[in-house]
């Protein structure tokens, strides 16, 4: 029996449930490259496989009032804190009872009812949003905490580094996570921030910054908690990079020319977080393979039934094109 | 109500109030407490003009002091917005809206749209617009304009005290973002202000002065260049209506058209720029739509195409005066009218 | 000169010529060249679209790539401006102005003015704009409204291959800051493009169909909605005049009112959202000039007002179309004459 | 004969001339103070006074064909780039014949001719354009640097921190000279950044940072030498964060009744820049008390001569109103 690192914590119930999260966002975005590319999928589609220990790390500490705030890349973090697949499936497709009535698509999934409070097509749009919730949690005095989800290049974003000094100076119950997946399209990260740790921009804010590998769930995991712990607790903020790789282009239709031959197979063999998750599990003897591969099933099944869904689902009419843009009229 | 007041004191009150009535409301910016951190006096400014001061001693966990960091904090605002307060938010002059449009446009206007209608975004950004103090051309632009032309959004451009106070309560109230355009010339301006909270509804024109020959639009601080210009054409026999629509957007567009049907003459008067303005705004719906009550072509009094210069001598004859506004309303009543 | 190239190629070829003209021209933006530090190909990807590919094999000093940081390196395009370069910088989308603005408008547009006509700032920003593409509301918008608000800066709305090319040119060897929007929809479209290189002044409008029953005046794609519709009118025995300005500042407004004087009605066709748009900029200024000459209302045909949506059907009709263009037409035509 | 850090490098033409741009700063500052009172001057004025090592040990470095991005708080620096001081006054006044035509003022002083990129109206406005010089000496193949100025609380606004990963990603020939003297506006920079050293930022994007005395001209003197020295010889950027007090409110009118009774009081009679100057070149016996005396007297007669020139100039007339906008119209 293996020690895993984190996985004390962890009961049964929420491995399982971390894999399920892991699963979903796996088979939704594998899914999603085999559609798109029968031409039936509107719009840009960024798809986040190959990350997915790190939505499931963090937001297996978050609450239901816990907030997010995504990016373009953003499905992940829509299913693991909650959003509906289905939801989220008809709105890619651009339907009527997507979880956007199919106004925003891919790239503006949001569900704020689940603390979900936005995928953004702008890169840097989310650290602002969450210095607020936390600025809000702080003033009606409730414990609630925000995350939000940054790549390599929204790093380099003015936004998000004001976002790091705000939420220090106001010591609010932020946790900035950087998802370093070694490009921002297809410039590489050694370039646009001379591959050095993007954690040590915290460090000239005054708050904590830590780099772990974003494969690995329980790494996530076990940061992402001492940060939401520390944040809940009036702690203030903190920065989490973590290491990642992702497995398809930067949006579907990408050639992928300016990556390595094999990097990716490379990585799907040596670090997939859903290969690693059940290695540890398993011969920790902490979860059956079949327990593994009965969540497998169950979640092919729901894509399955997401896609064709989608598909049905009817468009929307002329009479969603001028309504909410404004609450009161 | 004989009580006086002036403008920027109808401003701080409609907050107080709003802070006192409702635990949600915030206020935030650059020194809008004026002070935090430092050896002296707390609320030492209140905002740069003092539009905030007082109000930390009263609500000292509310009103919140800023680094220079824009994007970040009306960001902030959009984000608490969404999650259970209704903040108000500085952004200091208009003119530094570059640093920070993102999240004022892409983000808390957009949202309820994009997100299908579940977002929920009461925020208030309070700004500085206009010429008049020589604070040159980063510092004395009228870009409402721009924020006009953003759907989501809602622009309030009060032009005296009572509307002040009484917008800037309806600002807070409404579910949607709001930018709040403050008159930096128009601050030390008193009227007749009640002290009891009140709300002038967003999109609601009013008839400053009643005319039956010509209808004048008029913006902000250009409400009493137009009020001047009126009470100077009497004396010639010319009887100006006078519209301040108050907001821009939503734009009251039917009080607008009932003057118009009633004067059969247009002017409109903006201190911003004249390209994609809203005098052409306005122009160009009127012309649209009231095209067969119009006696005279209408007419735009607007800045010229320039930025706002600095010197004194050239920022006075930037921004329209009185005597620009009789000009023009001179010509659509003398020259051309069709009836 | 039969070589049918795309609205793309034009623009690549524009670069590549410019470039090669002259040394002092450089070109940055995001993924420009694409893969700088990665393992694989080096310009991989030449842009997000691709306009740029092909231009870092000959020119590898002056094809840079850049990190996600828009003030930055546009603010770079304009110190650079002032210091011996043109510069042509991409922003991405239009859309991601607002992280940017600042260093378009407050700096590069204004240097000259504020300084007393000092600087000379030739750069050019190239950005894509337009829905079309169900990129939804942070990807498709056509904000040039906003920025022909702007004194100081050129903005360029080129509507086909050939125009692309020649305003491309002119825009890179002009002395002022330059905003040229390109049409994601259109960077496929095909064209008679001549080889060597040439301009197109900038504040010159083409007539792309004479007629003497309306004039339409149209943006960028609108030009061939309006080409649609004109072509359908024909039939009904209605002749449009279409009116491409070309470049929305400056604005050739005498070619504008010249085509009004004769057909006596307007019809503007605008892709971007209604308030404060180039639809009211140049219906108000035709109503404001040629009063006289109109005997119909000028009519606005363009996007509603809100963020663009993302469901195919939706954008659909979002966008101008030629059932609306020609709509609108008959409108003009048909009723209201008071000729 | 005491040592004097840096000092060995300076002739005694240049100790005289370092001497005589901050009193002439000083000189200029302190009148703008007084005639600012009067009610005379337009607009919004923000004073250097207290901060002049800074400029002045700074352009002691750069050659005319050098550039600087300027702040709201520029005229030291403009007087250190070499710009015209009655030009600046007049400009001030508001003056056809200022430097800026009497249409940009305090806060748009340039002159390109002498590499003055302008002060800057907006907060954080320099740095990126500093990054576009850098870049034309670079592709150029010149050998110029740029530096830009930046207060403690512009190094919070994105721009500023975005140039600085540009900077250090094309490798450019910048410096980053960060103004902290306390304040940005009434707000503390014990507030605003927490009062950590802004040197430490330049850490997160890899460039070296340091933090000097900025009331010790030979410190900056010292610090900016290598730092130009490193841009110029293709080592890319610095950031050199100088530690400052400014003698006068964040603008004309300011009432400072955020500071502690006496803190200027204070700073002047132990850290003035001017008094330290002299002490230390005097005492090191390299200039003699009277030959900095007479300067001060000439710099005296400048400034009153351009105050009154600043008085007595004409106002622009009608005709500059619309001109300049454009190159070509
Ligand atoms: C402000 C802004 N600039 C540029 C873009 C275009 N863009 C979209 S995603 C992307 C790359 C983002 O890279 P990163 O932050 O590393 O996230 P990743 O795609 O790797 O998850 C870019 C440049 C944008 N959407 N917004
Ligand atoms: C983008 C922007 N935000 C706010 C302001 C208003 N403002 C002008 S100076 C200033 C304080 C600047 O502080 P600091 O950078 O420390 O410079 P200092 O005044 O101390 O020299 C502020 C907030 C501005 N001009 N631009
Ligand atoms: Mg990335
Ligand atoms: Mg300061």
């Amino acid at each position: 029996m293996t020690e895993v690192a984190g996985a004390q914590e962890l009961g049964k119930e929420q491995l399982l449930d971390a894999y399920r999260t892991m699963r979903t966002i796996r088979e939704f975005e594998e899914r999603l490259h085999v559609e798109f590319a029968t031409g039936e999928i509107p719009g840009f589609v960024h798809l986040y496989a190959g990350e997915e220990a790190i939505a499931a790390g963090v937001m297996a500490h978050l609450d239901a009032d816990d907030y997010i705030a995504s990016t373009h890349r953003g499905h992940g973090h829509a299913i693991a804190k909650g959003c509906d697949v289905k939801g989220m499936m008809k709105e890619i497709y651009g339907k009527a009872d997507g979880l956007c009535h199919g106004k925003g698509g891919s790239m503006h999934i949001a569900d704020l009812d689940k603390g979900m409070l936005g995928a953004n097509g702008i890169v840097g749009g989310g650290p602002p949003l969450v210095c607020g919730v936390g600025l809000s949690a702080k003033v009606r005095g409730t414990n609630q905490v925000a995350v939000s989800f940054t790549g390599d290049g929204g790093s380099n974003q003015g936004t998000t580094l004001e976002s790091m000094n705000l939420a220090a100076v106001w010591d609010l119950p932020v946790v900035f996570v950087i998802e370093n997946n070694g490009y921002a399209e297809a410039t590489s990260t050694n370039f646009s921030t001379k591959g050095l740790d993007i954690a040590k921009r915290a460090d000239g804010f005054g708050i904590p910054g830590v780099v772990v590998d974003g494969h690995d769930f329980f790494a996530v995991y076990e940061a992402a908690g001492e940060a939401i712990r520390r944040a809940r607790e009036g702690g203030g903020p903190s920065l989490i990079e973590c290491k990642v790789n992702r497995y398809y282009g930067h949006f579907e239709g990408d050639a992928q020319t300016y990556r390595a031959p094999n990097e990716v197979e490379n990585i799907r063999q040596e670090k997939d977080c859903l290969m690693l998750f059940r290695q540890r599990v398993t011969s920790a003897g902490l979860v059956e393979d079949g327990e593994l591969d009965r969540i497998d099933e169950e979640v092919k099944q729901l894509i399955d039934e997401s896609v064709e869904e989608g598909k049905a689902s009817p468009e929307p009419g002329e009479e969603y094109l001028l309504t909410d843009v404004y609450v009161s009229y | 109500m004989a009580r006086r007041i002036t403008y920027m004191q109808a401003i701080n009150e409609a907050l107080r109030q709003e802070m006192e009535r409702d635990e949600s409301v915030v206020v935030f910016g650059e020194d809008n407490v004026g002070g935090t951190g430092a050896p002296g006096e707390d609320d030492a400014w209140g905002g740069v003009m003092g539009v905030t001061k007082g109000l930390y001693p009263h609500f000292p966990d509310r009103v919140i002091d800023t680094p220079i960091s824009e994007s970040a904090f009306i960001g902030a605002a959009a984000g608490a917005a969404c999650s259970g307060l209704r903040p108000v938010a500085e952004l200091m002059f208009v003119d530094f809206f570059g640093v920070c449009m993102d999240q004022i446009y892409n983000q808390a206007a957009k949202f309820r749209y994009m997100f299908g209608g579940k977002a929920v975004t009461p925020m208030v950004i309070r700004t500085m617009y206009g010429a008049g103090i020589r604070a040159a051309a980063q510092h004395s632009q009228s870009l409402y304009p721009i924020f006009t032309h953003i759907p989501g959004l809602k622009v309030v451009v009060p032009s005296n005290p009572y509307d002040a106070k009484g917008l800037m309560i309806a600002s807070i109230r409404d579910d949607d973002p709001v930018i709040f355009f403050e008159n930096k010339v128009l601050y030390t301006m008193e009227g007749e202000v009640p002290e009891e909270p009140y709300e002038i509804p967003l999109g609601e024109a009013e008839y400053v002065r009643e005319g039956d020959d010509v209808t004048i639009v008029a913006i902000g601080r250009m409400v009493s260049m137009a009020e001047q210009a009126a009470e100077a054409l009497s004396g010639e026999g010319i009887e100006c209506e006078i519209v301040d629509p108050r907001t821009t957007s939503p734009l009251d567009e039917e009080t607008i058209f009932e003057s118009v049907e009633n004067t059969g003459r247009l002017v409109v008067v903006d201190e911003a720029n004249p390209r994609c303005s809203l005098a052409t705004d306005i122009a160009a719906r009127v012309a649209e739509n009231c095209f067969d009550d119009l006696k005279a072509a209408p007419k735009m009094v607007t800045a010229p195409h320039t930025p706002p210069p600095f010197s004194p001598t050239l920022e006075d004859l930037y921004v329209p005066d009185p005597e620009r506004v009789a000009a023009a309303v001179r010509e659509v009543t003398g020259a051309g009218a069709r009836a």
